[in-house]
């Protein structure tokens, strides 16, 4: 060890200990997140189309998969969506499936399942941002969950607050 | 006295008649004749002359059109924006916390030194220092080259911060004035103001350098947590926009990292420096300065699992989104490596404690602990960095009958990796103990009773620790979370309370000497690679950090619309990484080398005097 | 866990203390030690890469048992230095150092040459229902679901004997194809599909299942999977297409009948 | 009661209940495993058995056809423990490892209970003689072959052994049953065992009830074990189930030219058929039992090659995914529509109850019956066929061991023996068909198409091949109700029957402008579905594979050779340092640092 100088002694180390690390990082799985892209959604699609693109929104954009899961059971955070349709349809009186989804997912706070707290973001404002078309896409997408989809683009909604309403900033989302 | 007004007199003559002779100038010219240039003669012009002329007459009419537009992003070439940015503010960031960071720790030594009257501390308070002033200019040089990045770079997204930040601009730009004052002054005044005022020095140094540092976090807080904006950004209240909601936790972890990490690169500089040493003197000084370091870092490295946690669930407070998102989702794995980072970063200090143990007398009795301790840190180890999703070929899928082992499945949640590191934060502090027991024989009549009491507390932290680590498997997410509080809670009281009676237990205690200088080499190195490894974790932590915006520059605010808007793997990351922290070192290696250039002299006699006389303290 | 082999692990190491080896021997035989059990000692096999991830802690904790003492680290220094520098041990340094790149190599090449293996979805064999499932219009709440005729049992022997004939009747004409004759999972078409049919005789299925989970398991067969479970490579068809809920509930009775088990009772909330 | 004195009780309770669950009662076992097969009467008609094909045995008879015994004689008490023990493979008849010996015993003392005939002590069986088998030659299995077809066991089992004689559509058993002569070229699925012992055992004592007959005492024993060598060597020895899961495409840089001699360099990866038995319009008994599938590609086109044995090719008629297929009756009650299509065209039937039992010939049908003699090659290095040598050359299963024709010796039916039962010929209203199922885009992620035609998310394409028409086209599926043809260009097809065999070339542009694309290096997902028209199997009566998956070889495989040496070279300069260092510092050595 006396033949090789201290400085190089340490570069030699620091160099050593710095690629093992790198290493390290390089033996993990590798994913780049990319930002969503903007989907044009026409406003004469199908209803199978719309269900195509609500799903992607659903899984993507709309990272709604991070916390809602579909067909799982047992200690959940968050209320699992599989045949979310069916249940949605006999929440409150006089709403059909499509009117309760439609304002669960604008007013996340309005119907919260009994045994879970209120969690959800306003997914029509940032971060997450999703305009009235994707929304629509997400309830078509939603109903095939223990249903049939059956909305399409121009379908009204009992729902009219629209995405502008409300002055609080984003943060409102926490408890 | 006498002479002042007549030099006054000849500075306002002389301005007078300056002035006076512009005008002169300007008059005399104002008045001359037009002279046309003299024209272009000759020769007939080519048709292609004409083109090329009309061509340029035609490009500067363009240009004279232009509109200026704003822009929102240019271009660093070669690497691309984000990745100079990156680099550049962690480097600045990682010399700013070590400039933070040493005054602390040395103005308390140097308080010590004054209590106790012990030269030797204060002697070692101002090597420390002596690192301090280059790295305060590499700082400021990075802060600079930061800042006009930014503008230049990302002017709308930086216009936008200046919207939110312009009334904290001037208080930072006044604190750093005096931060510079207070560093240069507490530095170059070392023995010349008496060491109340030099002490009082010290202090500001802190609290102004401290306050810098808040106001920088808000900076950057904000941008993950935005706070006090309208919906459409637009600025309500710069206090609120201040006190977002990651703030306090990120001023607290990062007080505490910068301790360790200034410990840590302190330590790295004096093992440097004993590495080089040739008399016993050199060595005995240096180790024992390497000893000081360590054990800062380690006092700065034991909380900072606990301020992580506080930092978490404030970003979970502020939006489950993204607190899932780092803990499950796009970053998951990075909390692997930094599993790895960190188990090695308590497997060295254990090993440097072991290996101090060389250098007491009386040690030996202790030795044989060493492997117990070790078998428990090693398997902590593991459980800690135990993926929860493993990776895995298709043979072992179908083995496993699914992506996660039916054993090892255990070992990935959160009850095991609470269990694992709160078993290793005592396992460190029985190193310590074991360490601090070696040089000493307790006099005191209980001895027999407190250790065992000792004993027993940890056997009952311990307990504990495992008992609701195991619990935890049986109770539901949300009440499993909450066991992590009493599983700290035994461990910091088991802490606090074993110290205590430590410190009762030790008093008057026997003292064998401690050979300072004959510590294992090996330690040196391991000192180094302490030092290595926390840069390498301060740097994939600032990615964590600020990779949790994903593709935005204020979160929910500001959109990252630039090329770079994706968020990188995490082995591109690590390698940017890699590249900041061998920068850094080549730079610390700089501000070693300057350091021990200056003032060599007064140390080594300040150190002579003193090694035979050294106790542990 | 496969208690021979940690047995003979931790025996191999308690035997080596009375042979007393030199320090390199002992870190060499706690690295192999570590290695067999993590390898060998787990009834299911350990992945590669955690297996790789571990010994990596390993070797650096034996490092540093090797160099947190000079008197240590020299017996593990000087043979191997000796090896390297002594006269007579040349022609072996020579072997070995030649030896060991060829290992690279042909690990190299090994890899390069494989079959390819096709690729496998790691499915979830009993994914988490879903809250409820409406089976012909009717709603049924999976979490407090019992089988409707369970109580027989006890109330009305006769009748739950007529429904466990019914249950027989329907599971010989629809399910012993593939869960076989002895509901063993191995029916006649199990050559045939991948995955495999369910065992019921497996205590781990039926038995650690409540009947509300067979029912929709059995209602809504493959495509009512959720993702982990595979739904798009299941061969179970959605029985509510051919059976009527009460058929389905009596061929679950038939099941526990038959297999002699008992389904696993809906735990109280608390 | 003291809880010592409950617990012992309780021990005791147990210790008298364990013999009684281990019970030998014959009647209760048979009762609880056997009857719902055979019938509580052990007539056969239990309440799964008409479902099945080949139909359990009906007891009462006697007639049991793996024996040890002469041919039209009673099965010794071994014969039947045999059977319940292992099961008859590829049939409804499962093995039974879960009984004792003793259960086995009582239970087929049970059985014997249901025939008078064994009562009778004239009638008690007497075992053949089994010699050990000599070893296999070629000369043998090229004797055999001779003496295959003078015996005339071509005519049931095919040429190649592969069921598909003249006369197999024809074949019932004593019960009025259709049944078909085995496919000798798969011995695992033979009922009576697949080893040269039991396959002259098979061909010694035959199949009572069936037209198979028992050749001990009619042939000279080493004709028969020359017989069992040709069996044998029609499947290349291959004893076990040769299946897999991967089909690999080679690469070529030459042309792809839609012909047999295309395929002779591809590998072939067997994968089993079953039926649908999931949607309604099932298909309890599909006729085929597996296919072989080869690939092959260019640059810019894949060709595929998918072979199977056929008793007969039904070339009139017509097929395809989406022709309506026959619901049962169950099916219609489940539907609620029981009355208004319970019309003939559903039921054909597939059972034998249903309409004249010849009408579909399910393939399960006794296999049992004519097990013995053929063997068609399959999978082996196989016979050769008699006819054309060249036709031997791209046999699906491996090379072939080519033999001579056999002269047309005696034909053994020729006499004496009654022809079977003239059974009418199904009418030839569905064509065979095939289909390979792709996903229409390449899947992202782990998520697959449903593997039965898709769902509505994920749809996949299908190339099929309407055999009757010799014609190709293309389908786009997301689910078994909703199957349509597709956009895209039809693959180019070819087809071919022969000696039992359909061999059906594909090819299509690996980047079609619409559909999915072939890359090389990718795991494609890839399922096949047939249709034997004989079998009346048509729409979603059928059988299939789930996904497998299609992996196209790089035209150049990456040479190893450079990575070796890199590595080697590095690890080999890394032990030079280290070793030098060493000596050096040993050379240079000072008191030691470490040591201070």
């Amino acid at each position: 060890m006396s033949r090789i100088p201290i400085p190089i002694q340490l570069v030699l180390l620091t160099v050593a200990l710095t690629g093992v690390y790198t290493m390290v990082g390089q033996s993990v799985p590798q994913k780049e997140v990319h930002p969503p892209e903007v989907i044009d959604i026409a406003s004469n699609i199908s209803t199978d189309d719309m269900v195509e693109i609500g799903k992607d929104i659903f899984e993507g954009k709309g990272i709604c998969t991070t916390c809602h899961t579909i067909g799982r059971s047992g200690a959940l955070r968050f209320p699992d969506l599989d045949g979310i349709a069916t249940r949605a349809a006999t929440r409150i009186p006089g709403y059909s499936a499509v009117d309760y989804l439609a304002e669960s997912l604008y007013e996340p706070d309005i119907y919260v399942v009994e045994g879970f707290n209120p969690g959800m973001p306003q997914i029509n404002k940032p971060p997450i941002g999703l305009n009235d078309d994707e929304i629509m896409c997400v309830i078509a997408y939603l109903e095939t969950l223990g249903g049939m989809a059956t909305v399409t683009m121009d379908t009204p909604l009992v729902y009219t607050g629209s995405s502008s309403s409300g002055s609080e900033p984003a943060r409102g989302e926490a408890p | 006295m006498k002479r002042k007004p007549p030099l006054i007199l000849v500075g306002v003559l002389l301005f007078l008649a300056v002035i006076a002779a512009v005008r002169v100038a300007m008059y005399v010219n104002s008045k001359a004749s037009y002279t046309a240039p003299i024209a272009a003669t000759g020769e007939e012009r080519t048709p292609r002359d004409q083109a090329i002329e009309d061509a340029a007459v035609a490009a500067q009419e363009k240009a004279l059109e232009r509109v200026y537009e704003e822009e929102e992003y240019r271009a660093f070439p070669r690497v691309g924006s984000r990745v100079a940015i990156w680099v550049v503010a962690q480097l600045h960031l990682l010399f700013a916390a070590f400039v933070l960071a040493v005054p602390m720790f040395a103005v308390i030594i140097e308080f010590i030194g004054y209590k106790t009257g012990d030269k030797r501390y204060d002697a070692l308070a101002y090597e420390f220092t002596k690192l301090l002033s280059v790295s305060f200019s590499l700082t400021a040089t990075f802060g600079a080259a930061l800042t006009f990045m930014l503008i230049a770079l990302y002017p709308k997204f930086t216009n936008y911060m200046m919207h939110v930040f312009s009334p904290t601009f001037l208080p930072y730009v006044l604190l750093f004035f005096f931060e510079a004052g207070f560093l240069y002054s507490y530095y170059y005044g070392w023995g010349k103001f008496g060491p109340k005022m030099h002490l009082f020095l010290g202090v500001m140094l802190n609290l102004v350098g401290t306050a810098i540092m808040f106001i920088a976090n808000a900076w950057l807080t904000f941008m993950t947590t935005p706070s006090g904006i309208s919906e459409h950004g637009a600025l309500i209240s710069t206090w609120e926009a201040v006190s977002n909601y990651t703030w306090m936790p990120i001023n607290i972890h990062r007080i505490i990292a910068n301790i360790a990490f200034g410990g840590s690169i302190a330590a790295a500089y004096a093992a440097y420096q004993f590495l080089k040493a040739r008399t016993p003197e050199e060595k005995a000084h240096y180790d024992w300065m390497g000893y000081i370091g360590n054990f800062v870092a380690i006092v700065g490295l034991l909380p900072l699992p606990f301020a992580g946690y506080y930092l978490a669930s404030e970003i979970y407070a502020f939006s489950q989104t993204m607190g899932l998102t780092m803990m499950g989702g796009a970053f998951s794995w990075l909390f692997i490596i930094q599993a790895v980072l960190i188990g090695n970063l308590f497997l060295f200090a254990n090993w440097y404690l072991w290996l101090g143990m060389g250098r007491v007398q009386g040690a030996e009795r202790y030795r044989s602990y060493i492997k117990y301790l070790l078998i428990i840190i090693t398997l902590c180890f593991a459980v800690w960095a135990t993926p929860r999703s493993i990776i895995s070929t298709i043979e072992e899928i179908q083995s496993m009958g699914g992506s996660s082992h039916p054993a090892l499945g255990y070992m990935g949640v959160m009850s095991a990796k609470n269990t694992a590191v709160n078993i290793l934060i005592l396992t460190t502090y029985v190193s310590f103990l074991l360490y601090r027991r070696s040089s000493k024989v307790p006099t005191v009549s209980w001895a027999k009773l407190g250790n065992a009491i000792q004993f027993a507390i940890f056997a009952a932290a311990a307990s504990i620790v495992l008992f609701l680590g195991v619990y935890g498997y049986f109770v539901e997410a949300t009440v499993r979370i909450k066991l992590s509080i009493p599983q700290v809670g035994s461990v910091l009281l088991a802490i606090i309370l074993v110290t205590i009676i430590d410190v009762l237990l030790l008093r008057n205690a026997k003292s064998t000497t401690t050979e300072w200088g004959t510590i294992n080499p090996v330690s040196q190195y391991l000192l180094i690679a302490l030092a290595v490894t926390f840069t390498w974790t301060m740097g994939l932590m600032g990615y964590v950090r600020s990779g949790l915006r994903l593709h935005w520059h204020v979160y929910g605010v500001i959109r990252d619309t630039s090329p770079d808007a994706f968020t990188p793997t995490l082995g591109f990351a690590t390698q940017v990484v890699s590249v900041t922290v061998l920068l850094f070192f080549a730079l610390i290696g700089f501000v070693f080398w300057l350091a021990g250039l200056a003032g060599k002299k007064p140390t080594i006699e300040e150190a002579k005097t003193t090694p035979e006389a050294v106790v542990a303290s | 866990m496969n208690v021979l082999v940690i047995l003979a692990v931790v025996a191999a190491l308690i035997g080596l203390r009375f042979v007393k080896p030199g320090m390199l021997v002992w870190l060499a035989a706690w690295w192999v030690g570590c290695y067999v059990a993590l390898r060998y000692g787990f009834s299911t096999p350990v992945p590669v890469s955690v297996i790789k991830l571990y010994m990596g802690i390993v070797t650096l904790s034996l490092t540093a048992y090797a160099l947190a003492d000079s008197e240590r680290w020299a017996q593990v220094r000087d043979p191997l230095t000796a090896f390297m520098t002594e006269r007579r041990y040349q022609a072996w340094l020579v072997v070995v150092a030649l030896l060991i790149p060829a290992l690279f190599a042909v690990r190299i090449y090994a890899q390069m040459t494989s079959d390819p293996q096709a690729p496998s979805f790691a499915r979830t064999v009993h994914p988490a229902p879903p809250d409820s499932i409406t089976v012909h219009d009717t709603e049924y709440p999976l979490g407090t679901q019992d089988n409707p005729y369970r109580h027989l049992e006890n109330d009305d022997p006769e009748a739950f004997a007529g429904r466990v004939v019914n249950g027989r009747q329907i599971y010989y004409e629809n399910c012993f194809y593939c869960h076989g004759d002895l509901m063993a999972g191995d029916g006649m078409f199990i050559h045939g599909l991948n995955p495999i049919p369910t065992s019921f005789q497996d205590p781990g299925t039926i038995p650690m299942l409540r009947e509300a989970f067979l029912f929709w398991r059995i209602a809504k067969g493959a495509p009512g999977l959720p993702e982990e479970g595979g739904p798009w490579q299941s061969a179970m068809p959605a029985w509510e297409q051919f059976l009527t809920e009460e058929e389905m509930w009596n061929v679950i009775l038939f099941l526990y009948e038959f297999t002699d088990s008992k389904p696993r009772a809906v735990e109280e909330l608390h | 009661m003291s809880g010592v004195a409950k617990s012992l009780t309780l021990l005791l309770l147990v210790a008298v209940a364990a013999p009684l669950t281990a019970q030998t009662d014959g009647q209760a076992i048979y009762a609880k495993y056997c009857s719902q097969c055979h019938g509580e009467n052990g007539d056969g008609q239990g309440i799964a058995a008409r479902f099945l094909k080949p139909e359990p045995r009906d007891f009462t008879s006697g007639k049991y056809k793996i024996r040890s015994t002469e041919t039209g004689n009673l099965p010794t008490d071994a014969d039947l423990e045999r059977v319940v023990k292992i099961g008859l493979p590829y049939t409804s008849m499962p093995a039974f490892p879960n009984l004792t010996n003793a259960q086995v015993s009582a239970v087929v003392g049970h059985l014997k209970t249901f025939s008078a005939d064994f009562e009778d002590p004239e009638l008690a069986p007497e075992p053949i003689p089994l010699p050990s088998p000599p070893s296999y030659s070629e000369e043998g299995a090229a004797k055999g072959r001779e003496v295959y077809e003078a015996t005339g066991c071509a005519r049931c089992h095919g040429t190649l052994g592969r069921g598909d004689g003249t006369s197999a559509p024809t074949l019932t058993d004593d019960w009025g049953n259709h049944i078909r002569a085995a496919n000798l070229s798969m011995p695992w699925t033979f009922r009576g065992g697949g080893t040269r012992q039991d396959i002259f055992r098979t061909m010694s004592t035959g199949f009572n009830g069936t037209p198979m007959p028992g050749f001990y005492g009619a042939l000279p024993e080493e004709d028969i074990w020359s017989i069992v060598d040709f069996i044998v060597s029609l499947s290349g020895n291959t004893v076990e189930e040769p299946y897999a899961n991967l089909v690999r495409s080679i690469a070529t840089r030459e042309s792809l030219e839609l012909t047999d001699d295309l395929f002779s360099e591809a590998p072939t990866t067997v994968l089993p058929i079953v039926g649908q038995i999931i949607e309604p319009g099932r298909n309890f008994y599909p006729s085929i039992i597996a296919v072989g599938v080869q690939a092959i590609h260019n640059h810019k086109d894949v060709a595929f090659r998918l072979r199977w044995h056929d008793m007969r090719a039904e070339t009139a008629g017509t097929n395809a995914p989406d022709l309506p297929a026959p619901l049962w009756d169950d099916e219609l009650a489940a539907l609620g529509q029981l009355e208004e299509t319970g019309s003939g065209d559903d039921e054909e039937g597939f059972w034998g109850d249903e309409e004249a039992g010849g009408d579909d010939e399910d393939f399960w049908g006794e296999a049992t019956v004519s097990e013995e003699a053929d063997s068609g090659d399959f999978w082996g290095d196989d016979a050769a066929p008699d006819d054309a040598a060249g036709e031997a050359g791209d046999d699906f299963w491996g090379e072939e061991t080519g033999s001579e024709d056999a002269g047309g010796g005696d034909d053994f039916w020729g006499e004496g023996d009654a022809e079977p039962a003239a059974v009418t010929t199904p009418e030839t209203e569905f064509s065979d068909a095939v289909a390979l199922q792709f996903p229409l885009e390449m899947p992202q992620g782990i998520r697959l198409p449903y593997f039965l035609l898709g769902d509505t998310q994920n749809a996949v394409q299908l190339w099929h091949a309407d055999l009757g028409a010799n014609a190709s086209s293309a389908w786009v599926a997301r689910g078994s109700a909703a199957v349509s043809p597709g956009d895209s260009e039809p693959p180019k097809m070819t087809a071919r029957y022969e000696d039992g065999e359909w061999s059906v070339l594909f090819k299509q542009p690996r980047r079609p402008q619409t559909g999915l694309t072939f890359e090389e290096g990718a795991f494609i997902p890839l399922a096949v579905t047939v249709w034997d028209g004989f079998n009346r199997e048509r729409g979603n009566r059928r059988g299939l594979t789930p996904w497998y998956h299609l992996y196209l070889e790089p035209l150049e495989k990456p040479s190893s050779v450079r990575p070796m040496l890199k590595a080697g070279l590095g690890v080999l300069g890394l032990e030079l340092l280290i070793i030098g260092f060493v000596r050096m510092r040993k050379r240079s050595r000072r008191p030691d640092v470490l040591r201070s």
